[in-house]
C-alpha cells in the first residue's frame, strides 16, 4: 500500500493521528466501485477526527461483503456470525463500557436475519453506533433481494418476479423502537458521512446510520443514485415527530442529515457493589 | 433395602397449595442443622400453578447422593390426580402411606402397590389450631417419624416464616407440633440414627442450579446473557442477585441467539462469560458456538438437560444432549463438554469448566441436568479450590513486530490481546484466517490452523479432574452426571455383599481422555454402562473414542424417572453368573 | 458534495494552502488505494497507472509545502473536519471504478478530476480580491494544468476500448 | 498416471474476467457432444469479481467421478496470484504448462512442479481478429489438444453466445479457430480416444446441485423455502425456476429458522417440503429439525457442505457437517442422514430421501457438498426411478372412534392427517404427547413415543440403496460421499495392478444398517476408511455404530483440497507389505 | 368438561356449529384467572360465527402459557417451537391457501424469540390472523419481563431493578412494516373481542389482534386492567396515518376497535404453470 511517507509509528503516539492510521494493510475484496470503499474512507476519518486511539475501538461486523470491513481498520475487530453483530457488540460494550463500539453490516445481515436484534438493540439503547451499508441486495451470495429491496426488483433467480413485499424501513424502525440516533447519508458523499459519523459515534445511546452503499455488481442500477438522491430537508429533523412522519412519506434517496437525536439515557449494567465470594455462600450455610 | 437407621426416603404429595414443596424445603435445612444429610427432589404436574405436587426426600446420616430403591413413608394431603406420577414414587409392600380420609378413598395405583395404609385427620388436626395448616401438621408428621429435635424445626420455621408475623408463626409451630405428636403413635421403625456432629456453618443446603451459579463465580464469571428457560432459568436467576455483589453483572436478552453472541463479546472484551440454557436453548446457539471455536473465544455454555426431544418434557430430566453437546457443532469444531455428577459437584465442574474455557480459548458446554439442577441438597460445605492461571493475554509487541492474535504456538494456546492494549489490535474472525487473522481460504492456513485448535485441547494435561474413579475389581460401572448417584450406591451395596467393582465416573467429556481411560479401566474385563438416555448416547460416544471390553453392557432408559439403584445392582449379579 | 469544501473567495492563503495540501494529500492516498483496489482485482495495468497518479499528487503535496513555507504560513492554520479531508475538487471518487476498467479508463477519470481541480483554483483566483490569494491560486491551477498535459499524452496512447470493455464471461463468484 | 487416450485432466486459469469459466462450461458441453464425458470443478479467489479463477477439467472416454493425480495440461490467460491456488492444480513433471509470453514470467511455483512450459501468444491470436477474445483462443487450443471436433464446438458457442449478436459469434469462433490452429503444433499427445456412441440426450451435462434440484422434484418436492447461502444457493435457484413449472412454488424468507419453520408448516398441510443450506444454516436449522421429529412431520434438508468450522471456507468444500447432521440434535431425536456420492446420484439420493422421509414421517438431511454440488459434469442420463409409496395418510375414523394421531402402530408409522381431512384434527407437537398428541410427561408416555420414533426407521427396510459396494476382496475402502470418486479411481488402479479391494460407500448414514454392513463387509479383515474431515468424523461414526475389524486404517485430510486417487494408492500397497 | 348434550357428530355435519364444536376435550392447563381463558371462548365464539368447517381451520402456535391454546380446540394445531408459529403457519398457508390459518402466542414467544418473524410477517401480507394474548410478562417460565413490560417493573429476579427499556409496541410495527389489519382488544370484554376476531379473520392478509390478557399469577397487578382500559376512539381508526399517530400517543390501555384496515393485497405464490418432469429435464440433454 502507498502511504503517508511518514511512519506508521505517530499512529500510536502522536498527538495527531491520521486518517491512515485507522487502516490496516489488508486490502478491500470489494469489487472496484462498491459503495463500501467510500464508507471505509468516511469511517477512517471520522475517527481521525475524533482522535480516538485505536485500540480503544472495536467494531463489530456479521457476515456480508459490507460486514468484511473490521478487517481493513486498525482497530479492534470481530468478524461473527451472519446476522450476530449487534448482540456480539452489545455484550462487549456491556462489559467494556470504556471502548468505543461500532457495529456495521449491510442490509442483509442487519434486517433480513438480524431484524430481531436490530428491534431489540434499539429499545436497549446500549451507547454503541451502527453503520449499515444498505445496497438493497445480498451482495456477498451473488445477488438475492434483501428486506430493503423493491418488491419488483426480478433481478434474482430466486424471486424472479420481484419479492412483492412492503421494503423494510429500518429508520422508522429504529425511532418506534427507542434509538437514539437516526441519520441516513449516502455513500457518493464520503465527506458528509464523515461528518455525520462522528456525530454518531459522539452522541451516548443507540446510533443508527443507514448508509446507502451500491452494489454496481448486482444492482449497476444504483450507479444512477449519484443523481437520484436528494437532501434531507433541515424541517425533516426539528423533532421525533417531524422525522417520523418525514420518513413515512420519504421514498428512501433523502440523505445527508441527522434526522433525530434523542435524549434517553443509555443502558448501562450496574455492577457497583463489591463483596467477597464468601459473602454469597453464607445464604448456603446452616 | 435401605437400611432403616442410617437413611429414610419420605415423599409428600398434594395439589399445588397444599404446601408439600414448602414443607419438603424446611425439612431439608432443618435436617441439615440436626447434623444429617438430606436431598430432596420435586415432580410437578403440567399447570403453572395448584397442580399435583409431590417433594421425594432423603434423610441420611452419610451424605447421599441418589433416591433409594423405594419410598418408605408417603404422605399425601390429597390424593388429587396422584395417578399422573404415581410411577415416580415408587411404593412397595414395606411402604408406609399417610393419608387423610377427608380427602377420599386412596388411589388404585397406590392400593396396588401393597403398601400399608394409614389415616391420619391432617385437616382436622390442622382445624384444631386457629390458622393452622394441614402442611405444617404433615411437617410435624415427617419430623416426629425420623426423629428430627424441635429446635433446628422451630428455627427454620422462623427463618421461612419471618414475613409473615407472629401469629402466622405461632399457629404453624402449633400444627406442627400437633402432627409431630400424632407422629408418636408410628412407631419408631423410621427414626434416624445420629448424624457427624460438624461444626456450625460446615453443612450446606443448596440446588444443583445454585452450585452451579457460585461455581460460574467462583470460576471468574463476571457476565451473564439470560434467556430464561425451564430448568435453567435458576441458575441465571440466582447470578442475577449474585454477581452485582461481584462487581458482575447479569443481562436479560431477546433470545438464545443473543446471548450467546452477547457472551461471546463480552468474553472478546476480556470478561469471562457464560450463559446457561436447556436443550432447546443450546440448539440455537450451535452456530455461534463453532463462532466461538474459530475464533477462540472462552464461553461458558450451562446445559441443564431435560427431557427432549424438541420440547419434549421441560420440567423432567433426561441425559440426552450429550449427542449435541459432543458433536453438535458443524465442521471440525473441538471444544470442551464437562459434566458435574452430584449437586456439589455442579459447583466443581462450572468452575473448573470456566478455568479450562478461559485458559484454553475455547467454549465449554456444562452439562447439568434437571435432577441435578433442582435438587436441594444438604451436602458438606465444597472445598475452596482455586485454580491458578488465567487467560493468556498479549501485551504490546515489539516495535518492529506485528501481533499475530493465531499465531501457530506449541501449545496452540495463542496469547489473546485484549482490546485497550495498545498494538496488538486483530480481528476475531469465524472465516478460517492466518495467524494474523487475515482472512485467508488456503488449504495451508486452515490446516495450520486447524491443527492448532485441536492441539491445545488434546495435548493439555487436565489432571486427575477428568472422572471419578472409585473402587477395584474386573468390573466396572461406565457413568457420567447425574446417573453416578444411583451408581455408585448400587456399587456400594454391591461392595457390601462382598463384590468388587469400580465405579468411573467421567466429568470431561471433551477432549476425550484415551490414556487416562486406560490407566482407569486397565485390568477391568466386563463394563456396564448406565445412562439416563433412550438411545444410549453416552455408549456409543464410549465406543467411538475409548477401547471398551468385549463384555460391555448397556443400562439406558430415558427420562423422567431416574435410576434406582436397585436398577442397576439387578444388572450386576445377573451379569456375573452368566 | 461542495467541492472546495469551507473554501471561499474570501478566505485567506493560509486558508486555501491548507486546504491544498489537505486534499493532495487525500486525492494521493485515493490514488493509492484505487492502485491496490486494482491490484487486488488483478488489473495490474490500471493499478500502475493509479500508482503513478499517487507519486504525482506526492508530488503536488511537497509543492503546497514548499509553496506555504516560500509565503510562511503557519502550518496548520485550519484543524480539517472530518469530512473537509474527503471534500476537495480533486479526489477520485471510487464509485465510479469497474474492475475491467482500461487504462483509458482510468485516466479520462484522472482527467475529470484534475479538470475539476483546475477549475475550482482557476475560478478562486478569478473571484478572489486577495492578490496574495489570487497569486497562490493560480499556481496551484498551473499544477493541475500541466498535470492535464501530462494526462492528455498518456491518453493519446489508450484509445477508446471496444464498447463491450466490460462483458465478463464468468460469473460472479460467492465467497461467504 | 493417467493413460492420456482414454483421459486428459486440463485446468484453466486467469484472473476474473478472463473467461476461463465459461470456457471450461463450453468445453464440457461440447466434449458430451461429442460422446464423451467430463467434469469441471473451480477454485476462486476471495474477491466477488475480478478474482482468480482456475477451471479444473477432466475429460474421458469412461465415465468419471473425480479429478486425477495431476493436471496434464495448465493453460493461464495470466498468472496473476496464481500462487494463491496453486495447491489446487498439481502439477508434475510430466505436465505441460501453457502460458501467453505478454503476461510475464511464469510463477516461481509452477517453475518448481517441473513441468514442461511453452509460450502461445494468445492475446496476439486474438487481437489478430477483430473483437476477438483470448479466452476463445484458449479453447480453441484446448479443444484442438484433446481433438474435440469443430461441430460440437460451434453449436455450443451458438447456444451461449446466443443474445450477443452474429459479430460477437463470429468473433468468437474465429479467435477461437486460431486456438485450434495453433494446438495442431503441439503435438498429439494429449489427444482422447473416442468415446461411445449414445444417441442424442442420453447424456446430460449438470452440476450436483442441480442434480439435487432435480432429485427433489422427482421425489416430490413442491415446496421450498429459501435463505441463500453458498455453496447452496444454486440449488435453490434452480428449484425456483423449475418448480413453478410443476405446480410447486419457492419462497425466499427471512432466514434459516424461517426456512426450516415453514417447511415444516407446509409439509404439516400435506405438501412435500425442503430447504437447502450449508453447515451455519443447518447449525440454525437444529432446533426445529427436532420439532419435525417429535411432531413426526416429513422435510428434507439439504446441507451442501463446505469448509467449517464457522464461517469457514465458504466456497471450498469438506466432508465435515457429518457430526452435526447424525448427532446435532438435543434429545433422542431419530432421523435420517442420506449422502450422495457421485454428481449423478445428487439426483437419486436426493429423491430417495424424500421418498422416505415422507414415507417415515421423519426429517431427512441430504449430506451434499462443494465438490459434488458446483461439479459441472457430463454423464449418462439418470434413470428414472419412481419410488411407490407416499405418506401415509389418515381419513375420517369411524363414528365412535377417536383419532390418534400418534397412534402406537407396530411399524411406528402412524397414519397422519392432512388438514382439511374431517373428523381427524389433531394437534401437532413438539412437547412429548400421548398417541392422541395431547401434551403428557408420564414416563409411559414419553416411552410409548421415543420407541414409536426409533422403530419406525429402524425396522424399515431400506433394500439395496443404503450403500454402493463394488469389487471383492478381504481389503475394503469404507468412505462417503464425495470422496467416493477418488477411493472407486484408486481401487480401480489397484485392481489393475492384479490386487482385489472392495469400496463400500454408504448413502444411508442413518439409521445405521448394522446387519447389512456385516454383510457387505464378510470376509474382509482390512479397512481403509476415507473421509475430507480434519477429525475423522467418519471414522469416529463407524466405531460407534459398527464393528470395524482391528486392521483399521484411517485416511483423513480436512478441506479444502480434494483427494486425488494417489493418495488412496499410497495408502494400500504399503499396508499390504505391512 | 360440561358440554352441550348434543352428540359431538353434529359439529362435523349440521349447517350450524355451536363454538362448542370448536374445543377440544382437553382440559386447560391454565391459572383459574388467567385471561387466555376468554381469549380461548372469543375464539370458538368467532369461528362459530364464521361457521368455519374445523378440519378447514389451522391454529398454529409456539411456545408459552398461551401457546397451548391450539389443544384446546377442535381444528387443526401445531403447537411447535418457541418463537417459530409464524413461519411455521406461514409455510402452511402459501402450501394450503384453502386453509384458514390462525398463529396465536403470547408477547414473549412473539415479540422476544419470535420479533424477526413478526416484522417479516407483517411485510408479507400472508393472509392469515396472528392473535397475540398479550400479558407483558413471561408466564409460563415463571414471570420474567418480556418485551412489552413496562421499563420499571421490578417483580422479576432476571430484572429485579426493571429492565430499564423501551416497551415494545407491536402495533406500531405492525403498522410500519405492512400488516394489512390491525385491532387491540382486552380478554375481559370476549364479546367484543369475539366479533374483532371474526372481522380479523374475514379480513384479507395479514390481520394482528393485540389482547390485553392479565396473568393473574405472575402480574396480579393485571388485575386491575378491567378498570383502567378504555376504548379506541373512533377517529382512531379513519386511516393509517390517524392510527399511526394515535398509537404514538396511547399508554397502551386502550382497546375494542379495529385500528386499521389495509387495502393490500396478500401474498400468495403463483404455481400456475403446469409441465411435465420431462420437461424440465431437457436442458441437461446433450
Ligand atoms: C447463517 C448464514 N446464512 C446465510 C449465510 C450466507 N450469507 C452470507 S452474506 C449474506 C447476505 C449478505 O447481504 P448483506 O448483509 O446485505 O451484505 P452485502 O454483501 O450486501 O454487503 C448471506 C445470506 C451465512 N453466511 N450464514
Ligand atoms: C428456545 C426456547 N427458549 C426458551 C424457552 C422457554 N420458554 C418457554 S415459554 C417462554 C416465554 C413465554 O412467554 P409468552 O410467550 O409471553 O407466553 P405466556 O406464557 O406469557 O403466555 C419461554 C422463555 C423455550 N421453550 N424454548
Ligand atoms: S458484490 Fe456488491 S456489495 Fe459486494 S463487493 Fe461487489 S459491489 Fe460491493
Ligand atoms: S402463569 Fe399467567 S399466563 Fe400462565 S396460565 Fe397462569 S395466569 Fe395464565
Ligand atoms: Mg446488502
Ligand atoms: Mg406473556
Amino acid at each position: 500500500m502507498i502511504r503517508d511517507p511518514l511512519p506508521q509509528q505517530h499512529c500510536a503516539d502522536a498527538l495527531m493521528r491520521d486518517p491512515g492510521c485507522y487502516r490496516s494493510d489488508v486490502k478491500p475484496v470489494w469489487c472496484p466501485g462498491c459503495g463500501d470503499y467510500s464508507v471505509l474512507s468516511a469511517l477512517v476519518n471520522a475517527l481521525s477526527a475524533l482522535q480516538l486511539p485505536p485500540e480503544e475501538v472495536a467494531l463489530i461486523s456479521g457476515i456480508g461483503c459490507s460486514s468484511r470491513i473490521p478487517t481493513y481498520l486498525s482497530v479492534y475487530g470481530f468478524h461473527g456470525v451472519h446476522g450476530r453483530a449487534l448482540p456480539l457488540a452489545t455484550g462487549l460494550k456491556l462489559a467494556r463500557p470504556d471502548l468505543t463500539v461500532l457495529v456495521a453490516g449491510g442490509d442483509g445481515d442487519g434486517f433480513s436475519i438480524g431484524g430481531n436484534h436490530f428491534l431489540h438493540a434499539c429499545r436497549r439503547n446500549v451507547d454503541m453506533t451502527y453503520i449499515i451499508m444498505d445496497n438493497e441486495v445480498y451482495g456477498m451470495t451473488k445477488g438475492q433481494a434483501s428486506p430493503t429491496t423493491a418488491p419488483d426488483w426480478r433481478g434474482s433467480e430466486l424471486t424472479p418476479a420481484g419479492t412483492g413485499l412492503t421494503p423494510f424501513q429500518p429508520l422508522i424502525l429504529a425511532l418506534a423502537t427507542g434509538a437514539n440516533f437516526v441519520a441516513r447519508c449516502f455513500s457518493g458523499d464520503p465527506a458528509n458521512l464523515a461528518d455525520i459519523l462522528v456525530e454518531a459515534i459522539r452522541h451516548p445511546g443507540f446510533s443508527v446510520v443507514q448508509i446507502l452503499s451500491p452494489c454496481p455488481t448486482f444492482r449497476p442500477e444504483q450507479r444512477q443514485w449519484k443523481n437520484q438522491v436528494r437532501a434531507i430537508p433541515e424541517s425533516a429533523a426539528t423533532d421525533f415527530r417531524s422525522a417520523a412522519r418525514f420518513l413515512m412519506e420519504d421514498d428512501g434517496l433523502s440523505v445527508g442529515r441527522i434526522l433525530y437525536r434523542g435524549g434517553r439515557k443509555p443502558f448501562m449494567l450496574s455492577q457497583s457493589r463489591h463483596s467477597d465470594i464468601g459473602d454469597l455462600e453464607v445464604e448456603f450455610a446452616l | 433395602m435401605e437400611g432403616a437407621g442410617s437413611s429414610v426416603s419420605i415423599a409428600l404429595a398434594g395439589s399445588g397449595g397444599a404446601g408439600a414443596i414448602s414443607v419438603a424445603t424446611m425439612l431439608v435445612d432443618a435436617a441439615g442443622m440436626a447434623q444429617w444429610y438430606a436431598l430432596m427432589t420435586r415432580s410437578v404436574g403440567a399447570q403453572i400453578r395448584g397442580g399435583e405436587t409431590a417433594a421425594l426426600l432423603r434423610f441420611s446420616t452419610e451424605p447421599v447422593a441418589a433416591h433409594g430403591d423405594d419410598v418408605q413413608v408417603l404422605l399425601a394431603f390429597d390424593w388429587q390426580n396422584l395417578d399422573r406420577y404415581a410411577a415416580e414414587i415408587p411404593l412397595s409392600v414395606g411402604s408406609l402411606v399417610i393419608g387423610d380420609q377427608e380427602q377420599g378413598a386412596v388411589p388404585e395405583a397406590i392400593v396396588a402397590s401393597g403398601a400399608r395404609h394409614i389415616e391420619l385427620p391432617l385437616k382436622q388436626l390442622a382445624k384444631a389450631v386457629p390458622g393452622g395448616r394441614p402442611n405444617m401438621v404433615g411437617m410435624g408428621i415427617v419430623a416426629g417419624l425420623i426423629g428430627l429435635p424441635l429446635e433446628p424445626l422451630n428455627s427454620v420455621l422462623e427463618k421461612f416464616l419471618a414475613d409473615k408475623g407472629d401469629k402466622v408463626l405461632a399457629a404453624s409451630r402449633q400444627a406442627m407440633h400437633a402432627g409431630y405428636e400424632a407422629a408418636a403413635a408410628l412407631g419408631q421403625e423410621y427414626r434416624l440414627l445420629p448424624g457427624h456432629r460438624l461444626p456450625s456453618g460446615r453443612r450446606w443446603s443448596i440446588t444443583g442450579n445454585q452450585a452451579t451459579g457460585l461455581g460460574a463465580i467462583r470460576g471468574g464469571i463476571r457476565f451473564v446473557a439470560a434467556y430464561p428457560i425451564t430448568p435453567a432459568t435458576e441458575v441465571l436467576e440466582w447470578l442475577a442477585g449474585a454477581l452485582p455483589k461481584v462487581g458482575g453483572a447479569l443481562v436479560q436478552v431477546e433470545d438464545e441467539l443473543a446471548a450467546i453472541n452477547q457472551v461471546i463479546g463480552a468474553s472478546y472484551g476480556g470478561t469471562p462469560s457464560l450463559t446457561a440454557t436447556a436443550g432447546p436453548g443450546l440448539s440455537l446457539m450451535i452456530e455461534s458456538l463453532g463462532l466461538a471455536v474459530a475464533s477462540e473465544t472462552p464461553v461458558v455454555v450451562v446445559d441443564i438437560m431435560r427431557g427432549g426431544p424438541s420440547t419434549g418434557i421441560p420440567a423432567k430430566s433426561e441425559q440426552a444432549d450429550l449427542n449435541i453437546a459432543i458433536h453438535g457443532l458443524h465442521g471440525d469444531a473441538p471444544h470442551l463438554v464437562l459434566a458435574p455428577n452430584t449437586v456439589a459437584d455442579c459447583l466443581f465442574t462450572t468452575q473448573w469448566a470456566t478455568h479450562l474455557s478461559e485458559t484454553l480459548q475455547a467454549p465449554a458446554v456444562v452439562l447439568s441436568d434437571q435432577s441435578l439442577g433442582q435438587t436441594k441438597a444438604v451436602l458438606d460445605m465444597p472445598a475452596g479450590i482455586v485454580f491458578p492461571t488465567r487467560r493468556e493475554v498479549a501485551s504490546a509487541p515489539a516495535a518492529d513486530q506485528k501481533y499475530l492474535r493465531y499465531a501457530d504456538t506449541p501449545s496452540g494456546i495463542s496469547p489473546m490481546a485484549i482490546p485497550g492494549t495498545r498494538g496488538c489490535q486483530y480481528t476475531a474472525d469465524g472465516l478460517e484466517h492466518d495467524p494474523s487473522g487475515a482472512p485467508s481460504s488456503r488449504a495451508e492456513d486452515h490446516l495450520t490452523q486447524l491443527n492448532k485448535r485441536a492441539r491445545k485441547l488434546d495435548t493439555y494435561d487436565y489432571g486427575d479432574h477428568w472422572a471419578d474413579l472409585e473402587g477395584e475389581g474386573d468390573m466396572a460401572i461406565l457413568t457420567w452426571g447425574s446417573s453416578t448417584g444411583a451408581a455408585r450406591e448400587a456399587a456400594r451395596r454391591w461392595r457390601e455383599e462382598g463384590g468388587k467393582v469400580r465405579v468411573l465416573s467421567i466429568r470431561l467429556l471433551l477432549p476425550v481422555q484415551p490414556e487416562r481411560f486406560q490407566r482407569a479401566l486397565a485390568g477391568v474385563s466386563r463394563v456396564l454402562v448406565v445412562e439416563q438416555s433412550h438411545g444410549a448416547q453416552f455408549y456409543r460416544y464410549l465406543r467411538a473414542y475409548y477401547d471398551l471390553p468385549q463384555q460391555t453392557r448397556v443400562l439406558h432408559q430415558p427420562g423422567p424417572l431416574p435410576f434406582r439403584p436397585r436398577q442397576i445392582c439387578e444388572q450386576l449379579p445377573g451379569w456375573r453368573t452368566t | 458534495m461542495t467541492a472546495g469544501g469551507n473554501i471561499r473567495p474570501e478566505c485567506s492563503v493560509d486558508d486555501l494552502l491548507a486546504y491544498a495540501e489537505t486534499m493532495e494529500r487525500a486525492a494521493a492516498e485515493r490514488y493509492a488505494e484505487l492502485a491496490d483496489v486494482m491490484m487486488v482485482h488483478n488489473n495490474r495495468e490500471v493499478a500502475e497507472l493509479f500508482r503513478r497518479m499517487a507519486e504525482i499528487e506526492w508530488l503536488h503535496v511537497n509543492n503546497v509545502i514548499e509553496l506555504s513555507r516560500e509565503l510562511a504560513t503557519p502550518a496548520d492554520a485550519v484543524q480539517p473536519g472530518a469530512g473537509d479531508r474527503l471534500r476537495g475538487a480533486e479526489v477520485p471518487d471510487p464509485e465510479t471504478m469497474h474492475y475491467l476498467h482500461t487504462p483509458h479508463h482510468a485516466l479520462k477519470l484522472a482527467q475529470q478530476y484534475e479538470q475539476s481541480a483546475l477549475e475550482f483554483y482557476r475560478q478562486l483566483a478569478e473571484s478572489s480580491k486577495d492578490r496574495e490569494l489570487r497569486a497562490a491560486a493560480l499556481r496551484l491551477a498551473a499544477e493541475e494544468e500541466a498535470h492535464l498535459c501530462e494526462l492528455d499524452c498518456w491518453l493519446a496512447r489508450y484509445p477508446e476500448p471496444e464498447p463491450d470493455w466490460d462483458r465478463d464471461f464468468d460469473p460472479p463468484s460467492a465467497v461467504d
